[in-house]
């Protein structure tokens, strides 16, 4: 039987796999929204494992609410990147370059 | 009315100067000046019940007030005097008057601006002259950095920006690290901002030593000593003359009184560790820069490094904890507010003719302004301690003291009177003395009735105290003697 | 080994080889439908938690609407592909330090003594009456209706977001009116005009 | 079924402003162009209900409601009422910012409201999932707002930064959050709280979820390292957008940061205590140094904000000594006064660029600001006073709040600290006399005659004059602070 | 009143009900599909299909090469060309219509002095290459041989109209 | 006693099996359907459009659909040069993939059902929302103008009428209060009509009848039928996103399109007409009754295509929008209204 480490090592390597994401794709603006998708999925594994492993069903509806605000995020964000590359015509992260001190 | 004395000097001027401001206008700024007038008289005018009514008996806070102002961290609106800041709030309000007087026809752009800025600063040092509690008193010497900024920012000379922001950060450094000393006394004191709690508050050496040296970057810089001095010999020379006046004769002071307040009473072990620092500090300011001046080719800067010199006098007269020196130094810091600002007054009725400080640019003023060089040179004579002037009393006094303390102490700072002498007399010469030196010189026109007013009200000044100082010394008597006592026993 | 942790490894095996495949993926739209293929296998993983409802809801909501949002996004807009994986290089051995490090850490942390098998077992069966879905909707009605209400106010934050982002009223844009369209009646339609024959 | 109906009274503000939106929003549909005055007259009747609602409702006791995840307590109370203030002034001086550049829709309205009410529900959450959705409801409005000027490059780039920092702090703060859960087994803060205390949580998990829940709070706060979205986003945004960001959601973000940290997690409070301390020296640090670099006002302000985000934590900070707690309420009440101060000066800030802005001209550059003592004195003396209140010279508001967060620090007897927090401050106070330097010092390069709304110019004066007149009696405010942390302790 | 007959019409979905009983009525209605092989549609006698060359009862050629048709043409479609016979009598040597060029306008019948080419009913021939479709003198005269009983029998009921 | 053979053929593995089989004896039969559902629209489309339709191939027609299986499986699968190669191919796999899955929870009769999971219903809704990816997918990869728009179209169509029908469904779970289809077909058979025998009256269809209506029209759109079959306008973009295929390629994506109709039918007949039950007590409840209601439903679709011109586009987004969404919150509020009143009919 796969145990509670299982779940929360699998979210951990999720969530890292976000954050190297962002890293990685310095250029790229919509690799960067899927890679914080990604985190918000280790998330979710989290809550979920722990709600199961506790006995506690609020975990999982923390869920459901992170689902939902995270679909109305990314319209959002996909809103503004619609914008952005109207403007620009670019959506590479290194062409953002307007704003420096 | 005696009650609220204190909070009248404090806050007339400042009503005023807002009254100033909200009726000033460049197009016809007589009103403005008028009301100034008006306010800074007033202002005068009700201080003189503080030395009238003041009690020379006692050592105590007089004309006390006290009213709760932060009671979330016990911080209270407590003001009283005592011998050593009733006279300057007197000097201080004076000063004020003089300098709306001295720049009555001179500035003549953002002329409200200019008086109210004057106004609030006057206030905000009757303030911090005034204040007990050690937060009040913070806040006003804080505060007052902001007038004198925009003064010497807006009417100054051509490098007034670096002169400004110098002397803004200067003086806010020193003051930032001094709150945190009396955030520290503040907790150890149990949560009291009352200075006088602190004066009886034992405290361990290091801890002494520690807030000393918060103190003294605080004052050090504002008296100024060296080697942080450097700001005030810029300020000067880019200040406008009024700028020049109250810096010399009121802010100077507000470190020496700093050191009176709270350096000697809250730390006497820590002070008298180190008295031997400040004492070597003061004789290098002394010395040196009565050296230092006496290079100088600019008028108002070398007067600015003889108040430097001026004020070592004063720091070397606290630091051999004798009366005769404490006084000796309190009278010297009156009697410098007095001539130096005088002096600045004199080279400003120069500059607004000619537009030039340079010694240069100047020679045999004598032949065209004979009212105007009698008082410069009597004035020069009494930057140089000549008897019978202010300046002899206080330097007197403390080379006394200083002798008493140590002889070669004493012999370092009397060595400076003949330097001193050297330079201003020198100055005095090359300026008034001899041909005229130019076409603008020959040009020049004596002083008008508006000028000899001011000039003779500072020379009656400077003349009165020098021959009869015991109005001066009588008020202070008591409170240095408590001040020594307190400084004489140690408490840790 | 039983079933259900083939059924993990197989299924974490996937999600974490989808998730890699995003992030390198050259082409977005292939990150896109890794991404998918990524939080299907999630909802497998959420199955085996017995968290029936969430899983489907993740794939109904995130696969169904959120990543054809994204596809959507992806197709629309012209991307010079090669441009943007410019860097990649250069910033990987970077970024695969900074991964295995966390990855690293966080394990230390996960596994072993706090939250082993025997820290917290696995949890009895349900009872056979019981269904996920219900639970969670009583819940959601019940106790979490504050919450519930606000996430509505999320949503409609969105909307009026993107709409006031995207929609753009152009001035010199004709627009049909719908309503009158189909509010037309046949008598409409057609419009007799009267006019006079004209002379020579 | 056994539902039972909870107490909606506490939150009748929230009930109040959510129906008050979407009654605008139905309004909007009706009303023409040249009736968007409606719109904005409408949404400050609604703060104004709001505020009215607050006060009515405010009793004085901590009162949960929602199963847990509301709390009204004077905290939330006093902390709401200055948020409308806040968005109430804010509004003020954009209005003629937004109409010079056809901004003024009535989604500009609406996104604030929205964000309004997010404010609010960060502000009374007690509960894991309030917190998240409060904090979402006013992120995603604001990445909104920025964004709403579509045709400039600027903004939308700005937003695109925002957006994306903002999102992955949100990861961060949930991921501390589920392991928060998983070591406690509740969602609730009291819960959470109530369990640390008890021993029933494993100190390293906790830890190591408290490690991000701090990092996703540093995003929202902008603290160094995780500040790099603020500069961008102040100067990119509409000005009237970074007047939006740079005033209310500093109170928001400081509930948020009392709820979790000290009502949540005041047991392991030497562990953020030290992580913050790390954070508020970095801050302090590049935000004043950064600043100084700066000649853009907008960003300038944003290194402030930095850097004053830095002393706000030196309160926060000091709440727990060498395990001694008796200094957290003090500490705590000098955060939170710090932060009401900031926000007062950051409106007042931002308020006179948009009054020197017209349409076409962004008075945003410091050049901008040359001689404007020629131009108004009255707003010169305004932008003086918020000036030396920033840099924390006496009188004006921003002193007494260094002073009481510096006097926290003190306390707990971190001398080095409180001399670092000075030493910043002094460079801090160079490039705000700087401004000062350039309205009274420099003769103007610009001289097109200064036109305002008389509401707000009112207000601004207000404004510059209540940093002031809160300066000399700052009782009033300290007092309430403490007060209602006393109360909701 | 008629606005909310409108509205009403429009909310019960009045028309698109009407429409379907439109179509529900024709699904069982009669199918009108001609199964085309084994049945035909009735044609007019002026049907103009493929084109025949017809020929006197007595076998002789009707055309006499006057090139009429050619000239009336639209589509250029025919060519002709004559030679003097033995009997002296004018003949076409070559008697080509192009039908893929062909637009069955049937001018070349009115044309036609002699009633020698007539357009008959065939309308389903086919080709497999373009040539096939490329009629020479000798197919056009096959044409009418093999439908001269129907030709004849049209040119008769229209007779009366020419 | 099929059960007993699979048991003890192949032991432990017997679930299995059984999952197995129970696929295979929906696709089969599936498939079959929908060829024939091809031929039964052209037939019907040929009547109403007073025509006999497709009668040469076989007696009356009926190895039209056979002959046409075998034409398109020997076609040539034309790949575009510039395709996505990868992707051209997986669209009509993932499109004709879903399509089946969904089938999984369909009870066909009390009790013959593949997987009777409880949230049958969320199922359902996922994986007809994955039906999207076929579209998109095959769309872009074609790498054409007109694939793209229609996929564009046709995934935005698709979306957005979920809506619609899922919130349509949301009326049909309040009042069954359940999630399990099977269940959902037994709460139709309570009531006071079903009581006195006559069950047709307690189907949801009446106390729903604008859900009904919702669900039906949103199940065409969702289908991609006409009048809302904009994605492969003819007039415009050719076939819209199978427009660059041919062979067994496009013929997936007609297989997908048919099945999709079946399944919409069948889900309508249940959700709203009673499912396998009987509209009068006085016959028996079985298949043949779904059959003959998916029968009646898919006629429907039918007798719409050959009734109703095609809408266009914006008129479609707005009638999912603005028409029908708006109309099931509406219903919604009602129902709950109702359910609360003393006038609540499925206690």
């Amino acid at each position: 039987m796969p145990s509670l480490s299982h779940y929360l090592v699998l979210a951990a390597i999720l969530f890292a796999i976000g954050i190297v994401g962002i890293f990685l794709n310095r250029r790229n603006l919509i690799v960067l929204l899927m890679a914080i998708e990604l985190m918000l999925l280790a998330v979710n594994t989290n809550f979920v494992a722990f709600s199961h492993y506790l006995g506690d069903i609020n975990g999982q509806v923390f869920v459901f609410f992170i689902l939902t605000v995270a679909a109305a995020e990314s319209a959002i964000g996909l809103a503004i990147l619609v914008i952005l590359f109207r403007n620009l015509a670019t959506i590479d992260v290194d062409d953002l370059d307007r704003l420096k001190g | 009315m005696t009650a609220s004395l204190l909070s009248l000097a404090i806050w007339l001027p400042i009503v005023g100067a807002l009254l100033v401001l909200a009726i000033g206008s460049d197009k016809s700024p007589t009103p403005a000046r008028a009301l100034a007038l008006v306010v800074a008289l007033a202002g005068f005018l009700v201080t003189v019940p503080l030395y009238s009514g003041f009690d020379t008996a006692t050592s105590a806070m007089q004309f006390v007030e006290h009213a709760p102002w932060i009671p979330s961290y016990n911080i209270a609106y407590h003001l009283g005097v005592d011998g050593i800041s009733m006279l300057f709030i007197l000097l201080n309000s004076f000063i004020t008057l003089i300098v709306v007087i001295a720049g009555w026809k001179v500035i003549d752009k953002r002329v409200g601006q200019y008086m109210a800025a004057f106004l609030m600063m006057s206030g905000l040092m009757n303030g911090i002259f005034a204040a007990v509690d050690a937060m009040l008193f913070y806040v006003f010497f804080e505060a007052s950095l902001i007038p004198m900024y925009l003064i010497i920012g807006v009417w100054g000379g051509p490098n007034r920006v670096y002169a400004a922001f110098k002397f803004f950060l200067y003086t806010l450094l020193g003051s930032l690290l001094m709150l945190i000393a009396l955030l520290y006394l503040f907790l150890q004191a149990g949560g009291s901002f009352n200075i006088l709690d602190w004066h009886a508050l034992p405290l361990p050496l290091n801890a002494q030593i520690l807030l000393f040296i918060g103190f003294l970057v605080a004052f050090a810089v504002k008296v100024p000593m060296w080697p942080v001095h450097t700001w005030l010999p810029d300020a000067h020379v880019e200040a406008p003359t009024g700028g020049s006046v109250v810096l010399a004769s009121i802010m100077l002071k507000l470190g020496a009184y700093g050191f009176v307040r709270f350096s000697l009473p809250i730390a006497p072990d820590a002070s008298h560790v180190l008295a031997p620092m400040m004492i070597a500090l003061s004789l290098t300011a002394v010395v040196y820069i009565g050296f230092v001046a006496l290079v100088q080719t600019d008028m108002k800067k070398l007067i600015a490094y003889s108040s430097i010199s001026h004020m070592g006098f004063v720091t070397l007269g606290f630091f051999i904890f004798n009366q005769l020196g404490m006084e000796g130094a309190l009278v010297q810091m009156i009697s410098h507010g007095f001539v130096a600002g005088a002096m600045f007054l004199c080279v400003g009725v120069m500059y607004d003719r000619v537009h030039s400080r340079q010694i240069a640019d100047y020679g045999g003023v004598v032949n065209t302004m004979p009212k105007f060089a009698a008082f410069f040179v009597f004035f020069a004579m009494a930057n140089a301690g000549l008897p019978a002037t202010s300046g002899f009393v206080g330097e007197f006094m403390v080379i006394l003291g200083a002798v008493k303390f140590n002889f070669w102490t004493g012999f370092a700072a009397a060595l400076t009177l003949i330097l001193g002498a050297a330079y201003t007399l020198w100055m005095v010469k090359r300026v008034v003395f001899g041909a005229i030196g130019n076409d603008k010189v020959a040009k020049l026109t004596d002083l008008s009735g508006r000028e000899f007013i001011f000039l003779a009200a500072m020379a009656l000044c400077v003349l009165g105290m020098g021959l009869y100082p015991f109005p001066f010394t009588d008020v202070m008597h008591k409170s240095v003697d408590h001040l020594l006592r307190q400084v004489a026993t140690g408490k840790l | 080994m039983e079933p259900k942790t083939a059924i993990f490894y197989v299924l974490s095996a996937i999600l974490v080889a989808a998730s890699l495949r995003v992030i390198t993926a050259k082409n977005p739209v292939h990150a896109v439908l890794f991404l998918v293929l990524g939080f299907f296998s999630a909802g497998g993983l959420w199955l085996t938690l017995q968290a029936e409802f969430l899983a489907i809801v993740l794939v109904v909501v995130y696969v169904g609407a959120v990543m054809v949002l994204f596809l959507f996004v992806v197709m629309m807009l012209h991307i010079d592909v090669e441009r943007l994986r410019e860097g990649f290089w250069s910033n990987l051995p970077v970024a695969i330090g900074v991964g295995l490090l966390m990855v690293f850490e966080m394990a230390l942390v996960l596994t072993g003594r706090y939250f082993g098998a025997d820290a917290l077992p696995e949890p009895a069966a349900a009872a056979a009456g019981y269904s996920n879905t219900k639970e969670i909707g009583r819940v959601l009605f019940s106790d979490y209706v504050y919450p519930f209400e606000l996430a509505s106010v999320v949503l409609l934050v969105a909307i009026v977001a993107a709409v006031a982002l995207t929609k753009r009223p152009g001035k010199d844009k004709k627009e049909q009116n719908v309503r009158k369209q189909t509010a037309v009646r046949s008598d409409e339609r057609l419009r007799i005009v009267a006019m006079p024959s004209e002379k020579e | 079924m056994n539902f039972v109906m909870p107490d909606f009274f506490p939150a009748a503000a929230e009930i109040f402003l959510l129906g008050m939106a979407c009654v605008i929003l139905l309004i909007d549909l009706v009303v023409g162009d040249s009736k968007r005055w409606l719109i904005a007259m409408l949404t400050q009747v609604t703060l104004v209900g709001c505020a009215a609602i607050t006060v009515y409702t405010a009793d004085g006791q901590v009162v949960l409601t929602f199963n847990n995840m509301f709390v009204d307590d004077l905290l939330a109370d006093f902390l709401k009422l200055l948020v409308y203030v806040s968005v109430a002034v804010t509004l003020i001086y954009s209005r003629g910012y937004l109409v010079a550049r056809a901004l003024d829709k009535a989604e500009f309205y609406l996104l604030a409201l929205f964000a309004t009410l997010g404010m609010m529900v960060m502000i009374s959450a007690a509960h894991f999932v309030t917190i998240y959705l409060g904090l979402e409801l006013m992120s995603l409005s604001l990445y909104a707002m920025v964004a709403l000027d579509r045709d400039s490059a600027r903004a939308t780039e700005a937003a695109m930064k925002y957006f994306v920092l903002g999102a992955m702090a949100s990861g961060f703060l949930l991921y501390g959050m589920s392991m928060l859960y998983g070591a406690t087994g509740t969602l609730e803060i009291g819960g959470v709280a109530q369990a640390i205390y008890n021993g029933v949580a494993n100190e390293k998990v906790l830890v190591f979820g408290l490690v991000f829940i701090v990092s996703g709070l540093a995003f929202k706060l902008g603290l160094v390292p995780f500040h790099m979205w603020i500069p961008d986003v102040y100067q990119g945004a509409p000005t009237a957008v970074t007047l939006f960001i740079g005033s209310a959601p500093k109170l928001a973000a400081f509930a948020m940061t009392m709820r979790l940290l000290v009502y949540g997690m005041f047991e392991v409070a030497e562990q953020w205590q030290l992580m913050l301390m790390v954070m508020a020296v970095l801050s302090m640090a590049l935000g004043n140094l950064a600043a100084i670099a700066q000649s853009n006002l907008k960003r300038m302000l944003a290194y402030s904000t930095i850097s004053h985000m830095g002393y706000m934590l030196l309160g926060l900070i000091s709440g727990v000594a060498s395990g001694d707690k008796h200094f957290a309420l003090n500490a705590y009440s000098a955060a939170m006064y710090y932060t009401v101060a900031y926000v007062m000066m950051s409106l007042g800030t931002f308020g006179t660029i948009l009054l020197l802005s017209r349409a076409g001209f962004e008075a945003e550059h410091l050049d901008d600001f040359k001689g404007l003592n020629q131009r108004s004195p009255w707003f010169a003396a305004i932008m003086g006073i918020l000036m030396f209140s920033m840099a924390g010279v006496p009188f004006f508001i921003g002193f007494f709040a260094k002073f009481s967060v510096l006097l926290a620090v003190v306390d707990t007897q971190n001398y080095w600290l409180a001399v670092t927090a000075v030493f910043f401050a002094l460079i801090g106070a160079y490039y705000y006399l700087r401004v000062v330097k350039l309205m009274y010092f420099d003769a103007p390069t610009d001289t097109a005659p200064i036109k305002a709304s008389l509401d707000m110019r009112l207000m601004l004066s207000a404004n510059g004059l209540a940093v002031a007149l809160l300066g000399i009696f700052p009782q009033t405010v300290m007092g309430l602070c403490s007060f209602a942390l006393l109360r909701s302790l | 009143m008629t606005a909310i007959a409108q509205y009403v019409k429009s909310l019960f979905l009045k028309e698109l009900f009407q429409g379907m009983a439109v179509t529900l009525r024709h699904m069982f209605g009669h199918k009108i599909t001609v199964q085309y092989p084994e049945e035909r549609t009735p044609q007019s006698n002026r049907f103009r299909g493929l084109h025949a060359l017809r020929r006197y009862p007595n076998g002789e050629e009707r055309c006499i090469a006057c090139k009429l048709c050619e000239a009336a043409c639209p589509a250029l479609a025919i060519t002709i060309e004559s030679a003097e016979r033995d009997d002296g009598s004018r003949r076409t040597t070559r008697y080509d219509i192009d039908l893929l060029k062909c637009i069955f306008c049937g001018y070349c019948e009115e044309a036609c002095p002699v009633d020698a080419i007539v357009l008959t009913r065939i309308f389903d021939y086919h080709g497999e290459k373009r040539s096939d479709l490329y009629y020479t003198k000798q197919m056009l005269l096959a044409v009418g041989d093999k439908n001269e009983a129907q030709i004849a029998r049209d040119r008769q009921q229209d007779a009366a109209y020419r | 006693m099929l059960h007993q053979t699979v048991q003890s053929m192949f032991g432990p593995g017997a679930p299995l099996v059984w999952a197995l089989l129970g696929i295979v004896g929906i696709i089969l039969p599936l498939l079959l359907c929908v060829a024939y559902l091809t031929f039964w629209e052209r037939k019907v489309l040929g009547w109403m459009q007073v025509r006999i339709g497709p009668n040469r191939v076989g007696p009356w027609g009926l190895l039209q659909p056979i002959a046409d299986g075998l034409k398109l499986v020997f076609k040539e699968i034309i790949v575009p040069a510039k395709a996505n190669s990868g992707l051209y191919i997986i669209g009509p796999a993932m499109a004709f993939a879903t399509a089946l899955a969904a089938w999984a929870v369909v009870p066909f009769a009390d009790g013959y059902v593949v997987a009777d999971i409880d949230a049958g219903v969320l199922y359902l809704l996922a994986m007809t929302s994955m039906g999207i990816y076929g579209v998109i997918i095959s769309g872009w990869a074609s790498n054409s103008k007109y694939a793209f728009f229609g996929a564009m179209r046709s995934a935005a169509q698709m979306v957005s009428y979920e809506i619609a029908m899922g919130l349509a469904l949301i009326c049909v779970l309040m009042v069954s209060a359940s999630l399990n289809i099977s269940e959902i077909v037994h709460g139709q058979a309570r009531g006071y009509f079903a009581a006195h025998g006559a069950g047709i009256l307690s189907w949801n269809w009446l106390p729903l009848l604008p859900m009904f209506v919702v669900y039906l029209i949103s199940g065409l759109a969702e289908t991609n039928r006409a009048p809302f079959d904009v994605v492969e306008g003819e007039s415009e973009i050719v076939a819209g996103h199978m427009v660059e295929y041919s062979g067994m390629a496009y013929a997936l994506f007609f297989l997908a399109e048919y099945a999709n109709m079946i399944l919409v039918a069948t889900m309508t007949s249940i959700f709203f007409l009673g499912g396998w039950l009987s509209p009068v007590g006085f016959l028996p409840d079985g298949f043949p009754w779904l059959a003959g209601k998916a029968c009646f439903v898919v006629f429907l679709f039918l007798w719409f295509r050959a009734t109703f011109p095609r809408y266009r586009y914006d008129q479609i987004m707005r009638l999912g929008w603005k028409v029908f969404v708006p109309l099931c919150l509406v219903w919604m509020l009602v129902v709950g209204v109702w359910m609360m009143s003393p006038a609540n009919i499925w206690k």
